[in-house]
């Protein structure tokens, strides 16, 4: 039972560990996450807590790594895969997509497919190249796959846990460069958070910030360096992009009539489209102001020496809130 | 300085020849009637379902379906050998062995069909359903073997890809983890030397696929796929080895297809003609059929008889699949997720009123 | 020099048979695509006349495909591959995304990946199983890649050319829907189209119809009916889904000042949401209504049997329309 | 009925035991000081390189590297085997060779300090960049070949792959390529016994992976990866059968890694130390020299003076690379494609503005 301060990496393993121990049927599966505990070590002494049956190092090979998910989680298991880098997950998609995604609609129900794949995501951690990409609007268009992005130890926790629980087949990314950025203080109590529901972090009446992940980070610095100006913003985690809970989203831009979303991945066909998409169908009487995105690039990911040069920051944020404040028709 | 670090080979197994003659003596245990009636008329529906079903398709009754003509003894054997609680994981060519794994007549013309309801009923057990992505199904059965080792349960799991599904990552990535994990696992290679128009001599060079099971370090044989009595002997063992523990086995079962691909193609726009009346001598139904009567153990009468009596089965069941009504709309939203999600769910309400709507003839009547 | 009135399908062996003849480092490669001319005949002929140096068939292997394509386009060759439905192009992804897509950025400049990743694509021709499915958007956001898709015969063959003249990597896909539609007069003359313009296919003034692929046929249809009803339409052809043309998009839609997007892909995080996101960044002073999505639905396509009660049809174009037609504020 | 359809075998060469000595009589072609000394020569400077490689990552100069130690034979052996005109398809390990095939100590510095221009320059002809996705480069190597074939040009394409990479589809599928369409390709493995944290043993249980060839049709051999002669005589035969049109061969080089990983890893965390320190005893570069000694090719003054030469080559080259001016902000957009498009030029104008403003200290300051 922990209660101290932790990291996010300490609350993925925190709740891998809890999952381990009151499900039999979860078993972790990846590259390098037995003996190692895995290059971040997110799994961390799990093997030798739970044995090489429960933590298990697979060959190199990601297709393989989803197939095998695929088929375990029919017979009941809970298998939990690693991806060592979201880079990386591409091997994956053909099981994902024609597979994981629809075992319970293919079968009406008869069969379902209750796994959950992790992968870190996201750049500045200046790592080499293929290791820094935000790719999550892939899998989140696809239906039947639940995409869940964490911000934060407690969360991290909790849609991991949820995640792990959940009857559907979930992809759990997780922002590397948040990892070890903070420490906060996460009861181990087995509670999952819900995963159709956005977390609004902040309320606010001028502007609402919608982003998730590392982002988070960068949104809530903005928005205190706003307040300060006298911009007073709501900040909204998405946390899960598919299924995306719209309503939340909706009825606070309807509120504040102002909209920034901020996110690592290109702007081009992202996910930060959809979002604003559904607000100029939902909410546009209310829209004081153009909606803003604040993305990367539609450019390659640049090699690690370059990565700020893509990734959005602060000013950014500023920048476009204060645009948007000041936009008058 | 060169010395020989490892050495391996193949084995083929044949007990009939293509007319169904014993190669030599008959081992005992191929003595009697029992397996083999039971495997020839299992062959005999098979074959009964397969001419149906494309007539059919043929008839705008059903869907593109791919026909087992040629399969039938590997298919009847296979799942024959399985133990109710053995799991399969098939591809889109396994009808026979589905049918003898406890699925109805109905529920395949169904699934042909094009509904989803033909992979959902109870008697499929853990089963699972068809795989149309090339290869992906080997690695599923890498998945559901892993989940019976964990769990120390003693089944074996079969699956069976085609030729030309041997050249794709998913399967050699299968065998490899089979081995490493030494997991209870019979991969079945329907050799029909046809990957639609892309003949065997293209996918690969080796002169087996058997040997591909060299690389992975795992057992790898050969065997006649249209001598019901070899099949006997080479999956037998294999699923024996698969549940006693001593790990996976990859069999590349020698056939034809003497269908075209599916009925959506034409293999006369490919495949010499020769080629094909060459493979009807060697086919599986005659061939046992032949061995059988000249044992005794089969004649014209009970021929048919059973020929009858398939017949009237098989019109049942397309009776019964013609009566079942269509899904409602709300099946293409329900399953999705475990629980509808809210967009979802007003989807799926604006899928009613368009489904009313279309039902009352269109916009332009409202 | 064919100008009789051919299909879809006969434009693009038309262009195949073009590019062969005019350029030696053309090379077509892909499963059945030779004896057999592809399961479509897309390729038809094409084995006996140019020898099967040129038109290959290839092991069942998608990775491979991907995977040699862009070893062979680092050569100088432009591989022309064909994927034999896009409900298999997933095992493509990482050779598209790590490599196909960054080959010239990675180099700068110094090699490049001049190739082609043909597939049919989409719903309506009863066909099994993961056949009918239509994940553009999965491409479309990736940078590096273009995505292109034609929805006439005249179209196939300009974009086609284009296509494969372009020192870039393109996926190009194929409405199989409207393969065999109706046939139009084509003239080989070996004329490229630009793949950087949106086709106004109808100008109007009340609305703006924004669709691509086989879906332009209901859109096309649907201003028809519009137009006995006197509402004007504005119709437009994406057909490059990326790099996008926005500016034909926000010109048009500035000046109808309102709009329904029209795509068969499931609706959450489509291309439809990049559209309508920036629209209301670039337009949203001059919409009258909020812009409207007619798409699948998150759902899993259905097996043929159902698969019109997922497919968008011209009733629900028109209902779109009308609605956006009659708002008030 | 059994009959033995196929039989392969694996072969491994060696001719220096473990510190240098022949293990028997040596072949002619082996006597002399060529290409002995140079092969010594170039290992001397791939291990100091990597030193410094590794001392810049630990002093924030450069960023995570991956080690080569105790691959130099076989970098040093296949690059130098190569001609001009073969193609060269790395992995992400392959630095010697490419400083063989002609990248600068500079070039190389630059890409492993995260700058794309690493892999830009003339000098790396038409070999491809590094690639990290582990195993794809095995398909663009059959890509490569493919493009030769087809245009009637004999050279040979090499590329190389972990151990670990050896499970992944992309290799299986391209060894099978390779065959069907006989290739000219030589994969070789750099079978280092681990993959970051998991041992050969666990990625495939067959004894070699060389004998993967085997279920693809096509030539496998095992070769002593620390030994520069037996690789000199197997790469060499391997590379002169692909450029004569006799199609591939997979080669399995057995070293060890005897670095961690990459500098992100600490090995002690996995690997017994006894193991490593047994590896040591066998390493490649001890070993040439010992065996140049014993033949008077080399000598305690030749070594210092060497050892002095590459040090200061490598310290010239620091400097250029520390030299070298960062890119300007342009450069993320100019090769996306072959022409910028109109919204990514928009972005570049942005980004260039963005650019402006950070150098000026950022938004607070306006
Ligand atoms: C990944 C993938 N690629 C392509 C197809 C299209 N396709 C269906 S069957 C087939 C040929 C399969 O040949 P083989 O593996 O020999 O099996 P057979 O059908 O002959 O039993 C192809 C290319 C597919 N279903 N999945
Ligand atoms: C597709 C993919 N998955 C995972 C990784 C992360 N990764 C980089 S190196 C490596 C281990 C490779 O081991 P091996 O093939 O034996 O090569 P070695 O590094 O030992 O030379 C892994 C898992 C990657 N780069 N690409
Ligand atoms: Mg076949
Ligand atoms: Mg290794």
């Amino acid at each position: 039972m922990s209660d101290h301060a932790i990291t996010l990496l300490d609350a993925v393993n925190l709740a891998l560990a809890r999952a381990l121990d009151e499900d039999p049927n979860v078993v972790l599966l990846g590259e390098d996450i037995g003996t190692n505990g895995g290059v971040f070590r997110a799994t961390d002494g799990l093997k030798a807590r739970f044995g090489e049956r429960r933590v298990i190092d697979t060959p190199l090979a990601e297709t393989m790594i989803a197939g095998l998910s695929v088929g375990m989680a029919t017979q009941g298991l809970r298998p939990v895969a690693e991806i060592q880098f979201m880079g990386f997950i591409f091997p994956t998609m053909e099981h994902m997509i024609a597979h994981a995604a629809r075992m319970r609609h293919r079968t009406r129900g008869r069969l379902s497919c209750p796994m959950v794949l992790r992968a870190p995501f996201g750049g500045g951690i200046h790592a080499p190249e293929h290791h820094s990409e935000s790719t999550e609007t892939l899998l989140a268009h696809i239906p039947g796959l639940r995409v869940v992005i964490p911000s934060s130890p407690a969360r991290a926790y909790g849609l991991l846990l949820a995640a792990i629980r959940c009857d559907d087949p979930v992809v759990f990314l997780e922002p590397k460069r948040i990892y070890r950025a903070s420490k906060t203080l996460v009861e181990d109590n087995g509670e999952a958070l819900p995963l159709d529901t956005c977390f609004t972090l902040r309320e606010g009446s001028d502007i609402t910030l919608i982003s998730w992940g590392a982002m988070i980070s960068e949104t809530l610095t903005a928005a205190d360096r706003l307040a300060d100006e006298g911009i007073s913003c709501e900040v909204i985690d998405v946390a899960t992009l598919n299924p995306i809970d719209h309503a939340t989203l909706v009825a606070s831009v309807s509120k504040t009539g102002r909209c920034v979303i901020i996110h690592e991945a290109p702007h081009h066909a992202g996910m930060g489209a959809e979002i604003e998409a559904t607000l100029s169908e939902q909410a546009l009487t209310y829209l004081q102001a153009p909606p803003r995105r604040v993305t990367g690039d539609d450019t390659i990911m640049p090699y690690y020496r370059y990565e700020q040069l893509y990734l959005p920051d602060v000013d950014d944020i500023l920048i476009a809130v204060r645009e948007t404040m000041e936009y008058s028709g | 300085m060169h010395e020989i670090s490892y050495q391996g080979e193949i084995r083929l197994t044949r007990y009939l020849d293509d007319q169904g003659v014993p190669l030599g003596e008959m081992p005992k245990w191929a003595c009697g009637d029992s397996p083999w009636v039971t495997y020839y008329q299992q062959m005999v529906l098979a074959r009964q379902f397969d001419t149906k079903a494309i007539s059919l398709q043929r008839t705008g009754q059903m869907g593109t379906y791919a026909s087992l003509l040629g399969a039938e003894a590997i298919d009847v054997v296979c799942a024959s050998l399985m133990q109710p609680d053995d799991v399969l994981v098939p591809y889109y060519r396994n009808h026979a062995m589905q049918m003898i794994r406890g699925m109805s007549l109905t529920q395949l013309f169904l699934y042909w069909g094009g509904d989803e309801r033909g992979s959902a009923t109870p008697e499929m057990r853990r089963d699972l359903p068809n795989c149309v992505p090339i290869a992906t199904q080997c690695l599923h059965a890498c998945g559901v073997a892993t989940a019976l080792k964990l769990r120390g349960e003693h089944q074996a799991v079969l699956t069976m890809i085609g030729d030309g599904g041997t050249s794709k990552g998913d399967f050699l990535e299968a065998i490899n983890v089979a081995g490493a994990w030494q997991l209870p696992v019979v991969f079945i290679i329907n050799n029909n030397q046809w990957a639609i128009s892309v003949p065997r001599s293209k996918q690969c060079i080796a002169p087996t696929l058997a040997q591909k099971a060299l690389g992975a370090g795992i057992r790898g044989e050969q065997v006649d796929g249209n001598d019901a009595v070899a099949l006997h002997e080479v999956v037998g063992q294999a699923l024996e080895r698969a549940r006693a523990g001593k790990g996976p086995t990859l069999i590349e079962a020698l056939s034809y297809r003497l269908s075209d691909h599916t009925t959506a193609d034409d293999a006369t726009r490919y495949r010499p003609s020769d080629e094909l009346k060459a493979a009807w001598a060697r086919e599986p139904v005659a061939r046992l059929r032949n061995w059988l009567h000249s044992q005794g153990l089969w004649d014209e009468a009970r021929e048919q008889a059973w020929q009858a009596e398939t017949r009237q089965m098989i019109e049942d069941a397309v009776k019964a699949y013609q009566a079942i009504p269509p899904q409602t709309v709300d099946e293409l939203y329900d399953y999705v997720y475990a629980e509808c999600p809210a967009g979802l769910s007003e989807q799926r309400e604006q899928a009613r009123i368009r489904q009313q709507r279309r039902e009352q003839g269109g916009t332009d009547h409202e």
